[in-house]
């Protein structure tokens, strides 16, 4: 149970160094601004929830910039059409589904590395959003769907709720369906699963094809955010989100990470880089600063690796 | 030399690159010349000198995101040497690989130290070289770069420039230290099994550090290369693309992403696919937009074939 | 305890990160953070100093790397902005394809309440909401170098920059001329995606329509040298028979004129767009035959005035047309002089 | 008795070609008519050297492979099994001997793995826990439920399998060398629970290569040899030579060479050692030409001690002197060229790189020694691999075989060879025997014995009594990290003696 303790500590410190924050950043602790914060980290956060579960099965998708672009430029020229709002969107998150199929696939029954699988779909994915407008951005969505990224519901920002869900099913999956239990056995230990005569392969195809439709919603969400799709505006999000899971301590070793503590690492790179906007860093101070962070953040969870069962 | 050319036919890579090659010169117009030939491995040289160090770091399951950072970083250093400082050649190549160096030893300290995975330090330190050589420069491109530094790698030998044959030299260099040297057996017993590798009593610290020390001056010196070919010095070389282009060219040329098993040759094969795709692309004058999709396209292929090559075998 | 199993398993990672996660993370974070934010606290402090200063106006832009026009362009923003008594603050979203990192910067610059925005929009939709959101908050907003897209004029006070599609289709027509009205050319783009390459190279296109120029080939240079230098090489070696390239920035210059004297390709036109020092000396050499200027300095303080015209008093804004345009011309040998007074 | 649970008939399984075709004609084959039959309530053992067919045997009656000839039937009805997972269902539990179970899961995660309790979709996990619980008590063990496996001790989680094993309301339970990495009381632990689940009326295939555990659990023991049934007796009273003859086809007298004999020049001295914070400094010595036996409990830092001598565990306090230098804080790399050798416990994961052939393994820890510039000669190398695989008498089809494919046995005996070629002064071995077969192990003592014959230092952690008495000259006794007891006369190195101290720790 020191994992839970830790959990508990982790998200007292957290908070405790947004209070450091606010106290040394004018403007941080303004409600506008963490909504802000928590509405700039919700693209990253909710990439992060299916990005933990590939990286608890000991994958990686790298797939997930490209994706953030094409989701939304499926639904974009859809609605652009005149096609309802709902269903361009939901369009737009079957092309998400689909490209983590055919990783999953790739994975699964090629056994192709997941981190090139990935990286090459994600590669296509952005081409194909390129492709379907000439490289021009889209934009002037209707206002329901702008609605959806800016506007609030019970003084709530709709991203922040969005995040919430998200999690939610993230967390649900993970923790509460027997499926959860399987893809945590499958990182700890392929070939028990495979004894246990679980569909394995589906196991895998289901979570890339999850990280898949995780990464549409970004997407989606952004593009509703910015009342725009660009072809290429997938592209920050990618190290960011991977980054995420690793603050959240999920374990590139896989088995280990939890989806809550994924969003968690999200909202903190949010609000780093925003408080290092407020102080008007230089970006490129702030690439040194996050990468350090990454780092030391790892070596610290690390440390706390090494316990074991202490000879008698 | 027999076992360089026993592992080419070993390899899958070398078939598709043949096959790559025979496609182009049947479908592809003004493909077949010797001097688009010459393009291509002018431009396969600086990637292929990259790819080296990319290999041995898979080799020993680990892996640099940082690579391409290196070279805007070398990119940078070189400019600011050879123009601003006008250091003397072999003072300011020296100095580019050294800076390499030293980013591979803090990236393999603190691998190795502080236990932090390889993923997130390169991952890190990427953010961080980024940061500095664009602070550096600030921003700030450098041309016109002195004759003598670019004579490096420009002076022509029978019609191809000298970084070609650095680059050859490289790789062979590289296929006997990683195919025929005790450190080469050492990289893949310890991607294999690291633990039996140190029990057996070679040095971890050592074989780990040293490999991220070669990468990084491996990709120091692209750097510098490239940015002699360009005549241009700027931290914005290199980056994200090209590392992952270095790393798709090592997986597709046989090296695997667990550790152990890694081809010099197949990497070299890599990088020419790589290249012949991309110089498919542009002589047929394939739409910009659809650049990316194809050449991803062909790779994704690529890998298939090969996954069903081997399982066929 | 735990030490000692640190140095019981050293050796495989794997091995010990089958475990529980602990405070220390949030620590570390805890950590860093504060120790950035004071200490690059200090320097935030110090700009408040400059006392007397009536406010802060910021300049949003992509980048400065690799972009003489951007840095020019900031550097006359901040010039005018300090000569006006305001403070300047300069925030860059650090990559080409940050789109979206733009925008929170800008949510992050109105939670900051600063006293006005310069802003070089990466993406004319995606900016549309924020510029809504700087209305409401009450700051005055002026675009320079890439428009917003179309009826949003109500959302910021002008304007100002060079006609990127007008620049381009000078530049087509100068290539008619140049090649005698027949002939092939070569186009390297911008990278995949960025509004001003486009309409620079549509400009392009427009310039030499019902001219017997055609287009040979036309790759993405992505704004950078190394690539730029690849597709050129490429291309080249599709097109023997070339006598003309269209370069969509003075940036990709260098890597061009690489590929082409590696293949050894002389007398071959190339016009580019921006009037940097950069081609200039290039024209001077007769390396190019012409590129079409921008004029930073004069969008960078066109734009600020408006801006501090309409912050200390809001109706001007009435008076203020939506678009300004700095306007284009060629440089070439003939206008060498002029172009070494304007270049930056 | 009554009529048997179940009934192996006439099992053949012919060697496969590489096209993994049988091979019929040939007369050579993995499992020839073997017969075989277990009773409800019943410990049948089942011995045999490697490659006898023991673990091919019971793959097909595990349902992990099918058998090309005969029938099985299970309480007189006649069933093929074409999965793992269906021989379970129908009351067939295979324990295997790595252990099957997920290091990253909690107990009860791990035993209801594929079929957790759900309500309405949702995980049930009040009943999930209760449920683990209940089956863990049930066989006497309070297992914590909620406790990651990983932090359990080996014997634990082994105890964890057997109850997931059970969970499936198992008729039949293969137990394939359990005790292989168990401790003496916990071993008890493990032969109780093999009593309460016979009286269920459960039945049970035991293989072992542990003779002194034979006549505790056990009602009968068949024998295999080259894939053929030798014969089964009833294991009350059964003669060691008598079942060493069947297993073999010739008895191994003097299983215990002894040619060696110590002198008095010290090779290793550890002074007032610590292994952890909390226990007592310990001291030791080996002399040239001595082994030096170590016992103890697993867990007891046997396995840390050896570690820390060879520099892979950080030294608390205390000096290590080997060779007349002091070796504190030096790391294995510099101990092995100084010829310090440690064989691990745990040869798949330590002592071999599976996925490498024998000729890098066996080069692997004296490449230094053989290629001074670096450079290695394929030639020279070949040459040396070759040398030590006749020397040792590894069985395989060249040096370039792949380890992972070689029996247990062999892969010990590469494990060997690449000490041998590294030429050291001290063995530091641990458990050397473990998992194999007899023919293996007493080749092993003869090498040993050979070692120190040679004049080198042997210092060997066991938990097989019997060898340890045999091939050691002193024997020191570990309990809670620290040396309770020395050993020297030949007369005090008893079973029953040392037990005494292992458990009750008192001190001569």
């Amino acid at each position: 149970m020191g994992q839970r303790v830790g959990r508990i500590l982790f998200s007292l410190l957290g908070v405790a160094a947004l209070a450091a924050a606010g106290l040394l950043v004018p403007h941080f602790l303004t409600p506008a601004n963490l909504l802000n914060v928590v509405r700039q980290s919700s693209i990253i956060g909710i990439g992060a929830v299916g990005m933990t579960m590939v990286i608890v099965i000991l994958g990686i998708d790298l797939s997930i910039a490209g994706l953030i672009a094409l989701c939304p430029m499926v639904s974009g020229l859809l609605m652009l059409q005149g096609v309802p709002i709902v269903i361009s969107i939901v369009a737009g998150i079957i092309a998400g589904i689909g490209m983590g199929l055919f990783n999953g696939l790739m994975v699964a029954k090629l056994d192709v590395p997941p981190f090139i699988t990935t990286l090459v779909v994600g590669q296509v994915s952005q081409g194909l959003a390129l492709i379907m407008n000439n490289g021009r951005s889209i934009g002037g969505f209707p206002a329901s769907y702008v609605h959806i990224g800016n506007g609030s519901f019970l003084g709530i920002p709709v991203s922040d709720l969005l995040l919430l869900v998200m999690m939610g099913i993230g967390i649900f999956i993970t923790q509460f369906t027997p499926t959860g239990n399987r893809i945590y056995a499958l990182g700890g230990n392929e070939t028990v699963v495979r004894q246990e005569g679980i569909n394995v392969d589906g196991l895998k195809l289901f979570v890339y094809a999850f990280s898949g439709f995780c990464a549409s919603i970004a997407g989606i969400l952004l593009s509703a955010q910015l009342d725009t799709v660009h072809p290429i505006q997938g592209d920050p999000y990618l190290l960011d989100t991977i980054a995420a899971c690793v603050i959240g301590g999920v374990s590139l070793a896989g088995g280990e990470g939890r989806v809550a503590m994924a969003v968690g690492g999200a909202l903190i790179i949010g609000s780093v880089r925003n408080v290092l906007d407020l102080l008007g860093v230089h970006p490129f101070f702030q690439n040194v600063l996050v990468g350090t962070i990454i780092i030391l953040v790892v070596f610290g969870s690390g440390l706390s690796r090494y316990r074991r069962t202490v000879p008698v | 030399m027999r076992g360089i050319i026993q592992h080419a036919l070993k390899n899958g890579s070398a078939v598709i690159l043949v096959l790559l090659v025979l496609v182009g010169i049947v479908f592809v117009r003004n493909f077949a010349s010797v001097d688009n030939a010459a393009v291509i491995v002018r431009q396969s040289a600086i990637p292929a000198i990259a790819v080296l160090g990319m290999t041995m770091v898979l080799m020993i399951g680990g892996i640099d995101l940082s690579l391409g950072f290196v070279v805007g970083l070398a990119s940078t250093a070189t400019g600011f040497m050879a123009k601003v400082w006008g250091l003397p050649v072999d003072l300011t190549v020296a100095a580019t690989v050294l800076i390499g160096a030293l980013v591979g030893l803090v990236n393999g300290a603190i691998i190795q130290y502080m236990k932090v995975p390889s993923f997130i330090t390169t991952l890190g330190t990427g953010y961080i070289l980024y940061g500095i050589s664009q602070l550096v420069s600030a921003g700030n491109v450098i041309t016109r770069l002195p004759p003598s530094l670019l004579a490096v790698g420009r002076t022509d030998l029978l019609g191809l420039p000298t970084s070609v044959y650095i680059a050859v030299g490289i790789i062979a260099l590289g296929w006997f230290l990683i195919h025929r040297s005790v450190f080469g057996r050492a990289l893949s017993a310890f991607g294999f099994n690291s633990r039996a590798a140190f029990l057996s009593g070679l040095s971890t610290a050592r074989v780990n550090v040293l490999t991220y020390v070669l990468c990084s001056s491996l990709a120091a010196l692209a750097g510098l290369l490239l940015t002699i070919r360009v005549n241009a010095a700027q931290p914005n070389m290199g980056g994200g693309v090209f590392t992952f282009e270095i790393i798709t060219a090592a997986i597709v040329g046989g090296t695997s992403l667990f550790g152990g098993v890694g081809s010099v040759i197949g990497s070299l094969f890599g990088v020419l696919i790589i290249k012949v795709i991309e110089n498919c692309i542009n002589l047929m004058n394939i739409s910009y937009h659809l650049y990316l999709a194809v050449q991803g396209g062909i790779i994704l292929t690529v890998i298939v074939m090969d996954k069903i090559r081997s399982r066929a075998a | 305890m735990p030490i000692v199993h640190f140095f019981t398993h050293t050796f495989l990672f794997k091995r010990c990160a089958v475990r529980g996660l602990s405070k220390v993370p949030a620590a570390v974070f805890a950590l860093a953070l504060i120790a950035g934010t004071t200490f690059t606290g200090v320097k935030q402090s110090t700009a408040a100093e400059s006392s007397g200063s009536k406010g802060t106006i910021a300049l949003s832009l992509k980048t400065i790397t690799n972009d003489d026009f951007q840095k020019a362009l900031a550097d006359a923003v901040k010039a005018k902005t300090e000569s006006m008594g305001y403070t300047f603050l300069l925030v860059t979203a650090g990559e080409q394809t940050a789109v979206s990192t733009q925008v929170n910067q800008v949510e992050d610059l109105i939670a900051k309440k600063v006293t006005g925005i310069v802003l070089n929009p990466m993406d004319g939709n995606a900016v549309v909401p924020v510029l809504g959101k700087a209305r409401d908050a009450g700051i005055p907003v002026v675009i320079v170098d890439s428009p917003v897209a179309k009826g949003h004029d109500d959302l910021y006070i002008t304007f100002v920059g060079t006609d990127n599609f007008n620049a381009g289709m000078q530049a087509g027509k100068q290539m008619v001329q140049a090649l005698g009205n027949k002939g092939k050319v070569l186009v390297v783009r911008g990278a995949n995606g960025s509004v001003a390459g486009d309409n620079r190279v549509d400009g392009f296109k427009k310039g030499l329509e019902g001219s017997g120029v055609m287009i040979a080939g036309e790759q993405p240079g992505n704004w950078t040298n190394s690539v730029a230098m690849q597709v050129t090489e490429n291309m080249l070696q599709a097109n023997k028979d070339v006598q003309g390239l269209f370069s969509a920035s003075d940036v990709m210059l260098d890597g061009i004129l690489e590929a082409l004297s590696d293949a050894n390709r002389k007398g071959i036109v190339i016009i580019s767009v921006d009037g940097s020092h950069k081609a200039v000396d290039l024209l001077a050499a007769g390396e190019i035959y012409g590129t079409m200027a921008q004029f930073p300095q004069k969008i960078g303080s066109l734009a600020v005035e408006k801006l501090v015209s309409v912050i200390e008093n809001k109706s001007a804004a009435n008076s203020i047309p939506k678009v300004i345009d700095s306007g284009t011309m060629l440089y070439s040998k003939d206008n060498l002089d002029e172009a070494k007074k304007q270049m930056f | 008795m009554d009529e048997p649970l179940l009934e192996m008939h006439e099992i053949t399984k012919y060697i496969y070609d590489s096209s993994g075709r049988p091979i019929r004609n040939s007369d050579v084959k993995i499992l020839d008519s073997v017969s075989f039959d277990l009773h409800k309530g019943e410990v049948h053992v089942l011995v045999g050297e490697n490659g006898a067919g023991k673990s091919t045997l019971m793959k097909i009656l595990g349902g992990i492979i099918p058998p090309d000839q005969g029938t099985i039937t299970l309480e007189g009805a006649a069933v093929s099994f074409a999965s793992a997972r269906e021989a379970r269902d129908r009351g067939v539990a295979f324990i295997h001997q790595e252990l099957n179970l997920c290091a990253n899961l909690d107990v009860a995660h791990n035993i209801f793995l594929g079929r957790e309790p759900t309500r309405g979709g949702v995980l049930d996990k009040k009943k999930l826990y209760a449920q683990a619980r209940a089956l863990l008590s049930s066989l006497g063990f309070e297992i914590d439920p909620m406790v990651i496996l990983g932090r359990l001790t080996t014997a634990h989680q082994q105890i964890v399998e057997i109850a997931k094993a059970l969970s499936y309301e198992s008729k039949i339970l293969i137990m394939d060398e359990p005790t292989a990495s168990l401790s003496k009381n916990e071993i008890d632990r493990l032969f109780s629970l093999m009593r309460t689940l016979q009286a269920r009326g459960i039945g049970i295939v035991y293989i072992s290569h542990r003779f002194e555990e034979l006549r505790q659990v056990g009602d009968r023991i068949s024998v295999l040899r080259d894939g053929r049934s030798i014969g089964t007796i009833c294991s009350q009273g059964f003669l060691e030579d008598e079942v060493i003859q069947m297993m073999v086809g010739r008895s191994i007298d003097d299983m215990y060479p002894r040619s060696h004999r110590p002198t008095d020049d010290v090779l290793l001295a550890v002074e007032n050692l610590r292994l952890l914070p909390g226990t007592p400094p310990l001291s030791l010595t080996v002399h040239r030409g001595e082994v030096v036996g170590i016992s103890g409990l697993v867990g007891s830092g046997r396995t840390e001690l050896l570690k820390t001598i060879f520099g892979a565990r950080r030294l608390l306090s205390g000096r290590i002197v080997y060779n007349g230098s002091k070796i504190n804080g030096w790391r294995p790399g510099r101990l092995v060229r100084a010829g310090m050798a440690y064989l691990s416990e745990d040869r798949k994961t330590e002592g071999l790189i599976i996925a490498m052939t024998i000729r890098e393994n066996v080069t692997l820890a004296s490449l230094f020694r053989l290629f001074r510039f670096g450079m290695i000669s394929q030639r020279k190398e070949s040459e040396a691999a070759r040398k030590r695989v006749q020397q040792l008498r590894i069985v395989a089809r060249s040096v370039e075989q792949t380890v992972g494919t070689l029996s247990g046995g062999n892969q010990q005996r590469t494990v060997f060879a690449k000490w041998r070629a590294a030429e050291p002064q001290l063995l530091l071995l641990d458990e050397p025997t473990r998992g194999i077969d007899v023919g293996a192990k007493s080749q092993i003592y003869k090498m040993i014995d050979e070692i120190a014959a040679q004049g080198l230092g042997v210092l060997m952690v066991s938990s097989e009594l019997p060898e340890l008495i045999g091939m050691s000259d002193r024997i020191y006794v570990m309990r809670g990290g620290t040396l309770v007891a020395e050993l020297t006369e030949r007369e005090a190195m008893t079973q029953a003696g040392i037990l005494a101290h292992i458990l009750i720790g008192a001190r001569n």
